[in-house]
């Protein structure tokens, strides 16, 4: 408590707040790299909101695997496509009103639906109690996922593989004008054709075999 | 106190923010995939509130597998990004509509 | 005992499907093979008639196994005797169709034959299907060769016309679909003489009578669904014109006497002043429209409907004389004269396609004012087109008099005016046919096409003059066609005097 | 082995064959590469001897959870693997044809596709919320890479662009309601969730949020209006061998995911599904069978057919009865074999390095060769619902159902929608029937090709006429 | 042969006769088509004959037996059978001897044309016919015989199809058939519901227990059924007996063969409708006010049809309108419960016209086919037969004492004078009228023909078969070859005599009893018979009666205009102009039917094929609702833009709207 206010409540409001502001910048700025930027930002104030849960194997993994890895991929992409940027984004402006109508009327939905009644405030669920000191999230959260969730670990697992295979088969191009290796052609040479004696007239005009 | 209420009304939010991002961008595809992200975070943010809340930690695995997965699909998602923009040589969402009627 | 209601469905089908395998380079096989099976299957006829009681209203030759085990569904068979003479009708015109596309049709032979006996084995199945579905699929399968019979062998305009026929044909049966559902659940039975027995309330008999009288009113075909009719016949070979005038029409007879007033006999006695009112208005209006057709074919399509007219007027005037009378008596005469209107009207309009379809052979045309004075070139062929004309006006002597003559004689009974429309046929039926005569058959040779006419052959004549033998026989001695079924009319007529409501 | 292996041994085989298939590849010369369809092909017989064998479909054998709960193993997931491994059968057969006149013949498809039956697989044994979203995923990333397989293809790009972003938009809606579910049972185990709706009623209003964004997901991954965007771009810019896939499998999967999550997981709520899928089925009768009579594509026309088809098997779910899910299963089954041969004939009519595309690349099929016409028209005729063709059955027992749940009026929509729908196939009969050919080339295909593709035409008579046996399969899934 | 075997022998052989010379004329020849048909009818003839006599004299009973059954339907037995009465063999009598007569007769008339065997085949398939109709012994039956007639007339006025006006008047007369026959159905119908059996004996025995049933055509006014049933059956009779307005079809027959003008249009099927009456009175003398409606129709047909006669030019057309006019005094007789002088009448006028209308023919034969009597004239030297019989015909058609026509008409006139049926004084002064009228026209004829100058030049040399302008020929006129003559002489012994030896009997000797009832209080023939003295006496008297005297008048203006003074005939054309149109025109029923009937139907049916059957159902339901399917469908498929976002949008209004739906409200 700080000046009479709950730090943990101050932390969630703040959190909270930027994470609505940067995600309202990443559909709104004109540029990608900003888009992306501002993600992160979304992402990290997210892992926060989730740390403050005690929640923080996902909020770690989050900032690892999305900050980390996902963002870095994105921006990669960005850079990668060269794309130039949209001078003006007119169809934006125009379409404003109705999205953001939409999005007010489908938030109004859902918080009319989860505010009816007051049936998320505290009476219905309570606020839970902070961890021992001594828990581990992660421990807990991986013992759960290795016995109790063991298939889905493996299908993410082979999701996962899905995603490596699809992205190989989808982007590899197979130039001509490349050197590659052909595994398949290394492993099954012969020997003859590893070394090929070549008879050769000395001196002689080019008649016989190319090399 | 942060109630439960709360953390859902923030996942709702965004939900919202990132359904107004596919609607409202119409010229970089790569913010679609960005909003798409958005919408997953605000799943995440209702199983990370509801396992907390209920104490029952089959949120938090299902998250995991969520990451998993964006990841996953993420991946996959640029990668028909880089395909499209090699034959098309624009990721412009309003000239991605040779497929129509 | 053979099965014999099973082979006169599956031989021609599946000698259909033979004849396709013959493929399209042996086309005088495939004449051959379906002749060889259209006759056989007609010659089946001779036991199932002779086997057949006069005698009971029961189901005769009947066949039960169980088709589809989780809802019931029977491969359940029999006729009585609104069925028999339907089916022997449908294949006594097997033979003709084969014979007359023998010369005629050249391209795609085998399917073209192939598609008739199909049909043929289908429209047997119609008449002779027990279990609800069972009906029901071989009502509508049966559309599916009409359709490419039309569309492929057809004139200019066949794609219009059959996708037209097709549609509008499908579009009625599908709520009577909805309605044999219904029909099966509440009463657990596909078995169309179970739902002759379930009792509904006056509600259900009439949204299932309007769901029936939507697929037979259009099949049969009734004002003001009737528009497909002319269309599909001005563009079918001849082949689809005669089945189709022959026998498809009188699918929506029969339905009508199997499903409609059995199964909704209170919802047809609520709502029989409006078929009867449609009735009339497809004899006398359809009269006055056919009167000024300039296409043969389509002239004669019309007077089917006039014609068909007088079948649902049959019908149903059975209610407007027990109303009358409280009795049944005389609702009989129209009920037979409505079968025999069909069974007749098969014949006459099913040799008027021939007749067309024979001078169209000659000169590709079916339009009246391409002929005139074709007596002058063929005689024979013009007494033969004489003939049918005037059984198609309902000439004494001839098969079209009798069932006319039943059901104005029965609709007096339920109403004078009934009575008095349903004869405006006499002087309408004869100003459409014969103008058409005069303008067709007579006069001076109209054009070089015409003098260039050649007389009926010998395969168009045994064709003519079968169906002429049949038009006479049953007009100079019909005792024989209605003793079939006053056992099965008279039993309908007891169940339809009985209300179903408690 | 474990148990759970042992239950979920199918799945394993495909996975393990899937690796062995990407693990060959490398190792195959181009002229070689036969032998990826061959192992594809033995893999498919495998698992179906398989799953035959381990619990014989539909004998009254109750189901068998493994993975400590999280896959089941029903009569349903049976038959549905079973026709799952038929049609993808015959998708290879139709594909590999396709792939090799296009010189597109890779190993990616194969392990793509397998990978895909892997989640169709685990979908349709799904018993928890994870495995339905995990299953969905490993479905949907597959597809998404399958129509974007021919890299050089602007059309197919863009298509799977498309199908991308909405799937992935749908899985999300999907997800949250997952998470609303999660939330009101506090778990995530079907069973666990319809033990908990049983005991504490269903008038929780996270309950029916839930309900409402996982029907939005079940009705993208079916295709039913208004989240049927995404079918016809799809189905036209793809590949044909990746729209011969996406038609078929995964619609089997969709099913087998409505079915866990409305039936099994909440099944207490059927009254309020029941008017969201009933409105959902009407939309798509509607928009599908209306936008398909405007098209001259007739893969966009087969596309938006679909929708109109995915209305139907939603249909025969209102009920909420055995039988009504038996027709709905029957129904879907029938509709993959129909599409099966629909596309697979389109595979037959591309060449000279073009897709078959528009309708009148089917002209005067009839006179070109007669037998693959007619195979076509059963198809057409099958989709429409003319007896006897399986379609005709499908459309029936879906009707009895919406019968069976009161719904009259709804009935008499579909039957309606189902004629105007005729008029399409009707078309394409008519282009293939009554037009004259625009070309006289000769059909080629090889033979397993043509044995394929007869077998597939048969079956839409074979199994109209000899439908009880089918039927039968399909409602005694639901009746244990 | 029993008698019924040779009862049904009878109209069979004919039947047999005409099978033999249609379907196998190339078989048998001209020749053999010739013999076998007169051999047939000659037989039946002779076999009619026979059973007359028999009747006469060997006290032969009635006989009324079933052939065959036709079908039973709710115990009503429809079926085929003859009644055999006094008055069935008369008329097969009459049939047969005129058909006989007639087709002798063609065998001179239509030696040339191409069609004789077709001829001789439906001449003898309406013996058939004809047969069928008076023989039978129901109302079905009756149909069959009354339509089978019908269609035979047909075929022979349409005998020379390339002849656009000949098929024109065959399907005119049809159809005018047809709106009788459609009465006469309906009339059935009546008598089936009413007597629930269509046999002769059943109906008539029960007849009498439904004198006072009502029918309620238009509800809450009662109809009595009786006079509902004998309308409708009269409107058949019109339409068959040729009775106004339903004549119309009889003039423009002529365009058939005159062989079949005097068989068929004259002497037997016209009167069928007349003997049908006569038939059914047991029914008919239920009912005054339908025996009224006969009597003034007839009544009106008797006079103003044959006004008409006096302005026509064409030969047979003033003879045929003298038959409309005969038929309207044999429909008067019905109409005033004088049957028997009906049948009379009709008996005495099938020899006579028949014999007139051959003579006609004789006369176009030598006239090269020129039917129009204004070339004619002078023609007595060159064809002394014809003229001769042509002159007994003639005054046996007037009713000149002691020809058989006489006898008939002049009972009629009496019946009706007898009469006190409602508008019996009206038509007492129609039928009075109507004999100075028919001698006007009748001598007319006879003048202009056989009388005065020639009107026609023999042109040498021309092409006699080429068709040479009016008032030429190609030689000159000579009397007809005796296979024509022979039937003329036989006919006129009847028209002279038949009426003197079968008065008695048939008027006043009840010998039509068996077959006719007449309720004792309307037997106007038994008031007049016992004026009578036989026939001599009655001759004589009829000197003196006012009829002779307008006979000898009409007579007399005939001599004077047509054979002394023609101009006065122009003269009073022009100054009569209204009236002679009038009559020219035929009071305009002609032109009433095309414009309204046949114009109209047409016109009818165009407008509902066009614009409701083509326009509003195919073009606005049908076609409408292809069209808005159609425009919905394209509005539809617009929404699939192409554009991602619009497929999100879709997507999102859909959540949005389900949420709304399940979720808020």
């Amino acid at each position: 408590m700080i000046f009479g206010i709950d730090i943990t409540v101050a932390l969630f409001y703040l959190f909270a707040t930027l994470m609505i502001a940067a995600a309202l910048a990443v559909i709104s700025t004109r540029n990608p790299v900003y888009s992306a930027l501002f993600l992160v930002l979304t992402f990290f104030t997210a892992a926060a909101l989730w740390i403050l849960m005690q929640v923080e194997f996902l909020g770690i993994v989050l900032v690892v695997v999305y900050v980390g890895a996902v963002m870095v991929l994105f921006l990669f992409v960005i850079m990668m496509l060269d794309m130039n940027l949209a001078p003006l984004k007119s169809g934006f402006i125009r379409y404003l009103p109705i999205g953001i109508g939409v999005a007010l009327v489908m938030a109004g939905e859902l918080l009319l639906v989860l505010w009816a009644r007051g049936r998320f405030g505290a009476e219905q669920f309570p606020i839970p109690a902070d961890r021992a000191a001594d828990y581990s999230n992660t421990e807990a959260v991986g013992e759960w996922m290795y016995t109790q969730f063991l298939l889905p670990f493996e299908v993410a697992g082979i999701i996962l593989l899905v995603a490596i295979v699809a992205a190989i088969a989808l982007t590899q191009r197979r130039r001509t004008d490349a050197l590659v290796q052909s595994p398949a052609r290394q492993v099954r040479v012969k020997r003859d054709e590893r070394v090929r004696l070549v008879k050769m007239k000395s001196e002689a005009p080019a008649q016989g075999d190319r090399t | 106190m942060i109630t439960l209420a709360h953390y859902l009304t923030l996942g709702a939010i965004l939900l919202c923010i990132s359904v107004a991002g596919v609607f409202l961008n119409r010229k970089n595809v790569l913010i679609l995939l960005m909003c798409i992200e958005l919408m997953l975070l605000a799943v995440n943010m209702n199983f990370v509130a509801f396992s907390r809340f209920m104490d029952n930690l089959d949120g938090q695995v299902f998250v995991f597998f969520i990451l998993t997965v964006a990841a996953a699909e993420a991946a996959i998602g640029l990668a028909i990004l880089v395909v499209l923009f090699r034959n098309r040589s624009t990721i412009n969402v309003e000239e991605l509509d040779e497929l129509k009627g | 005992m053979m099965p014999l209601l099973s082979i006169l469905i599956w031989l021609p089908i599946v000698g259909g499907a033979l004849v396709l395998a013959l493929g399209e380079q042996r086309a005088n096989a495939a004449r051959y093979l379906s002749l060889l099976i259209a006759g056989a299957t007609l010659a089946l006829c001779v036991p199932l008639y002779m086997g057949f009681d006069n005698s009971t209203a029961a189901m005769q030759f009947v066949e039960q196994s169980v088709w589809i085990e989780t809802f019931k569904v029977n491969y359940h068979l029999g006729i009585d005797g609104f069925s028999l003479p339907l089916i022997l009708l449908t294949a006594f015109f097997g033979p003709l169709v084969v014979l007359g596309a023998w010369e005629v049709v050249q391209d795609k032979v085998h399917q073209y034959m192939a598609a008739f006996l199909i049909m043929e084995g289908l429209m047997v199945g119609v008449f002779a299907a027990l279990d609800g579905l069972l009906f029901y699929v071989f009502f509508e399968a049966m559309l599916i060769p009409m359709f490419l019979v039309i569309g492929m062998w057809g004139g200019p305009r066949r794609v219009y016309a059959t996708i037209k026929f097709f549609l509008y044909t499908f579009l009625g049966s599908v709520f009577m679909l909805v309605g044999i559902i219904y029909l099966y659940n509440q009463a657990d039975s596909w078995n169309i003489m179970d739902w002759h027995a379930l009792p509904l309330t006056l509600q259900e008999q009439i949204w299932l009578f309007l769901a029936f009288f939507a697929a037979f009113a259009v099949k049969i075909p009734m004002f003001p669904v009737h528009t497909w009719l002319p269309d599909a016949h001005v563009e079918a070979p001849t082949g689809g014109s005669v089945v189709l005038a022959a026998i498809m029409l009188k699918i929506g007879g029969y339905g009508f006497v199997r499903f409609s007033l059995p199964i909704a006999p209170d919802a047809s006695a609520a709502l029989d002043g409006f078929v009867i009112a449609l009735s009339l208005i497809a004899v006398v209006y359809i009269g006055f429209v056919a009167l000024v057709q300039k296409d043969m074919k389509k002239l004669i399509a019309y007077s089917s409907i006039s014609h068909m007219g007088f079948v649902t007027l049959g019908i149903f005037i059975a209610f407007s004389i027990y109303r009358n009378s409280g009795s049944m008596h005389g609702a009989g005469l129209g009920m037979e004269g409505a079968m025999v209107q069909m069974v007749s009207h098969g014949f006459i309009s099913g040799a008027l396609f021939l007749c067309v379809g024979v001078l169209y052979d000659r000169v590709h045309s079916r339009e009246i004012s391409a002929y005139g004075g074709v007596a002058n070139t063929m005689p024979w062929f013009a007494f033969f087109a004489v003939l049918f004309f005037m059984a198609n006006s309902g000439l004494p002597g001839t098969s079209g008099f009798v069932g006319e003559f039943m059901v104005i004689l029965a609709s007096f009974r339920a109403n004078f005016w009934y009575a008095f429309a349903a004869g405006l046929t006499l002087i309408l039926g004869a100003a459409y046919s014969l103008w058409l005569v005069k303008r067709v058959v007579f006069g001076e040779v109209g054009n070089a096409n015409v003098e260039a006419l050649e007389d009926i052959n010998g395969r168009e004549a045994v064709m003519l003059s079968s169906l002429a033998f049949m038009v006479l026989l049953v007009g100079l001695w019909p005792a024989p066609l209605v003793d079939m079924m006053h056992v099965s009319v008279n039993q309908l007529l007891e169940q339809i005097a009985v209300s179903k409501i408690n | 082995m474990n148990a759970s292996m042992l239950i979920a041994a199918p799945e394993l085989l495909v996975l393990i064959m899937g690796c062995v298939v990407l693990c060959v590849d490398p190792f195959l010369r181009e002229e070689r590469r036969g032998i990826i369809h061959m192992l594809g092909m033995l893999t498919l017989l495998l698992a179906a001897i398989i799953t035959l064998r381990h619990e014989p479909a539909g004998a009254g054998q109750a189901a068998v959870t493994a993975f400590n709960g999280a896959f089941i193993s029903d009569p349903m997931s049976d038959v549905l693997k079973l026709f799952a491994y038929a049609t993808l059968g015959l998708v290879f057969v139709y594909a590999k044809h396709y792939l090799r006149t296009f010189n597109q013949f890779r190993a990616d498809y194969y392990t793509l596709s397998l990978f895909a039956l892997l989640g169709v697989m685990l979908l349709i044994s799904a018993n928890s919320l994870v495995m339905v979203y995990l299953g969905l995923e490993l479905t949907s990333l597959a597809s998404y890479a399958l129509v974007a397989l021919n890299r050089q293809s602007a059309r197919g790009s863009e298509a799977a662009m498309k199908y991308f972003v909405l799937g992935s938009m749908a899985s999300g809606l999907l997800l949250y309601g997952m998470s609303m579910v999660y939330g009101a049972t506090g778990s995530l185990a079907l069973p666990v969730i319809a033990e908990s709706l049983a005991a504490n009623g269903t008038d929780d209003v996270l309950l029916i949020v839930g309900l409402v964004f996982m029907v939005i997901g079940i009705a993208f991954k079916l295709g039913v209006v208004p989240f049927h965007m995404w079918v016809p771009d799809v189905y036209d810019g793809a590949p044909l061998a990746a729209t011969l896939f996406i038609s078929t499998v995964p619609k089997l999967a969709a099913f087998a995911m409505a079915y866990r999550i409305l039936a099994v997981g909440l099944g207490e709520m059927q009254a309020d599904w029941q008017q969201m899928l009933a409105a959902l089925a009407l939309a798509s009768l509607i928009i599908g069978n209306l936008t398909a009579i405007m098209q001259t594509n007739i893969r966009r026309m087969l596309a938006y057919s679909t929708v109109g088809h995915m209305g139907f098997v939603l249909l025969g779910m209102l009920p909420g009865t055995a039988t009504g899910y038996g027709a709905s299963l029957f129904y879907i089954v029938a509709y993959a074999l129909m599409s099966a041969a629909g596309f697979g004939m389109l595979v037959l009519l591309s060449g000279r390095g073009v897709d078959c595309e528009q309708l009148d690349d089917l002209k005067g099929l009839n006179r070109r060769n007669g037998w693959y016409a007619a195979i076509m028209l059963m198809v057409m005729f099958s989709m429409a619902g003319v007896p006897v063709f399986v379609g005709f059955f499908a459309k029936l027992w879906v009707i009895k159902a919406v019968l069976d749940a009161g719904m009259v009026n709804l009935a008499v929509a579909a039957v309606i929608f189902s004629v105007i729908g005729a008029f399409y196939y009707l078309r394409v009969v008519k282009v293939m029937y009554f037009d004259e050919p625009a070309t006289e080339t000769r059909f080629e295909p090889p033979v397993d090709f043509s044995a394929a593709i007869s077998l597939n035409g048969v079956l839409m008579l074979g199994l109209g006429v000899l439908s009880g046996s089918l039927l039968a399969l399909c409602t005694n899934s639901f009746l244990l | 042969m029993d008698l019924k075997t040779l009862l049904i022998v009878i109209p069979l052989l004919p039947l047999f006769g005409a099978i033999v010379a249609g379907l196998g004329r190339h078989v048998v020849g001209r020749a053999g088509a010739h013999w076998v048909t007169i051999l047939a009818v000659a037989a039946s003839c002779a076999l009619s004959v026979n059973v007359l006599y028999q009747q006469i004299f060997a006290g032969l009973e009635t006989l009324n037996f079933s052939v065959y059954t036709w079908m039973v339907v709710e115990g009503v037995t429809f079926e085929v059978g003859f009644l055999v009465d006094h008055l069935t063999s008369l008329m097969m009598c009459v049939v047969t001897f005129v058909s006989l007569m007639v087709h002798i007769y063609t065998i001179g008339y239509m030696q040339d044309d191409p069609g004789y065997q077709r001829f001789f085949a439906y001449i003898n398939l309406f013996t058939f016919a004809m047969l069928m109709l008076v023989m039978s012994n129901n109302f079905m039956q009756l149909f069959f015989g009354w339509e089978a007639v019908g269609l035979v007339s047909y075929l022979l006025i349409g005998f020379w199809f390339k002849k656009e006006t000949a098929i024109f008047a065959n399907m005119k007369a049809f159809l005018v058939n047809r709106v009788g026959d459609f009465g006469f159905l309906l009339g059935i119908a009546a008598v089936l519901m009413t007597f629930n059996s269509l046999d002769y004996a059943e109906v008539f025995a029960a007849a009498p227990e439904a004198a006072t049933d009502t029918i309620a055509l238009i509800p809450g006014v009662d109809w009595n059924l009786m006079t509902v049933i004998c309308v409708c059956l009269f409107i058949g009779a019109m339409g068959k007996s040729a009775q106004a307005p339903l004549h119309v079809w009889l003039p423009d027959s002529m365009e058939g063969p005159t062989p079949i003008s005097a068989l068929i249009h004259a002497a037997t099927m016209v009167t069928a409708g007349i003997f049908m009456v006569a038939r059914m009175s047991p029914l008919f003398e239920m009912s005054e006010a339908a025996l009224s409606f006969v009597m003034l129709i007839g009544a009106f047909t008797a006079l103003a049809m044959g006004a008409i006669g006096i302005v026509q030019n064409d030969i047979k057309r003033v003879v045929a309108y003298s038959t409309l006019s005969q038929l309207g005094y044999m429909t008067v007789a019905l109409g005033v419960s004088a049957y028997s002088a009906a049948i009379f009448h009709l008996m005495t006028h099938a020899f006579f016209k028949a014999l007139l209308f051959l003579g006609a023919g004789s006369v176009i034969i030598a006239m090269h086919h020129q039917q129009d009597m204004r070339y004619m004239g002078g023609l007595r030297k060159y064809m002394p037969i014809t003229w001769l019989t042509g002159w007994l015909g003639t005054l046996a058609l007037v009713g000149f004492p002691f020809f058989s026509g006489y006898y008939s008409k002049d009972a009629i006139i009496l019946s009706v004078g007898a009469s006190e049926r409602f508008g019996s004084d009206l038509t007492y002064w129609a039928v009075e009228l109507g004999v100075f009228i028919t001698a006007l026209y009748s001598f007319r004829l006879l003048y202009l023909t056989f009388h005065g100058p020639e009107k026609f030049q023999v042109v040498p040399g021309a092409d006699p078969h080429a068709h040479l302008p009016d008032g030429q020929l190609a030689h000159a006129p000579h009397e007809s070859p005796l296979v024509v003559t022979i039937p003329l002489v036989l006919l006129a012994i009847p028209s002279v005599l038949i009426g003197f030896f079968t008065m008695q009997p048939i008027l006043f000797g009840g010998w039509l009893s068996d077959a006719i009832t007449v309720n004792p209080a309307n037997d106007v023939v038994a008031r007049i018979g016992a004026d009578i003295d036989g026939p001599v006496g009655m001759a004589l008297h009829g000197f003196v009666t006012l009829p002779f005297w307008l006979m000898m008048g009409g007579l007399t203006l005939a001599t004077v205009i047509y054979l002394f003074r023609p101009s006065i005939a122009e003269a009073v054309k022009a100054r009569a102009g209204f009236l002679y149109r009038l009559l020219d025109n035929k009071y305009y029923f002609d032109q009433f039917n095309q414009k309204v009937f046949a114009d109209g139907t047409v016109k009818l049916g165009r407008g509902l094929w066009s614009k409701f059957d083509a326009g509003f159902i195919d073009g606005w339901l049908v076609n409408g609702s292809a069209r808005l399917v159609a425009y919905v469908a394209g509005f539809v498929r617009r929404w699939q833009t192409g554009f991602l976002y619009d497929y999100a949008f879709s997507m999102i209004i859909g959540l949005i709207a389900i949420l709304g739906v399940w979720v808020v409200l």
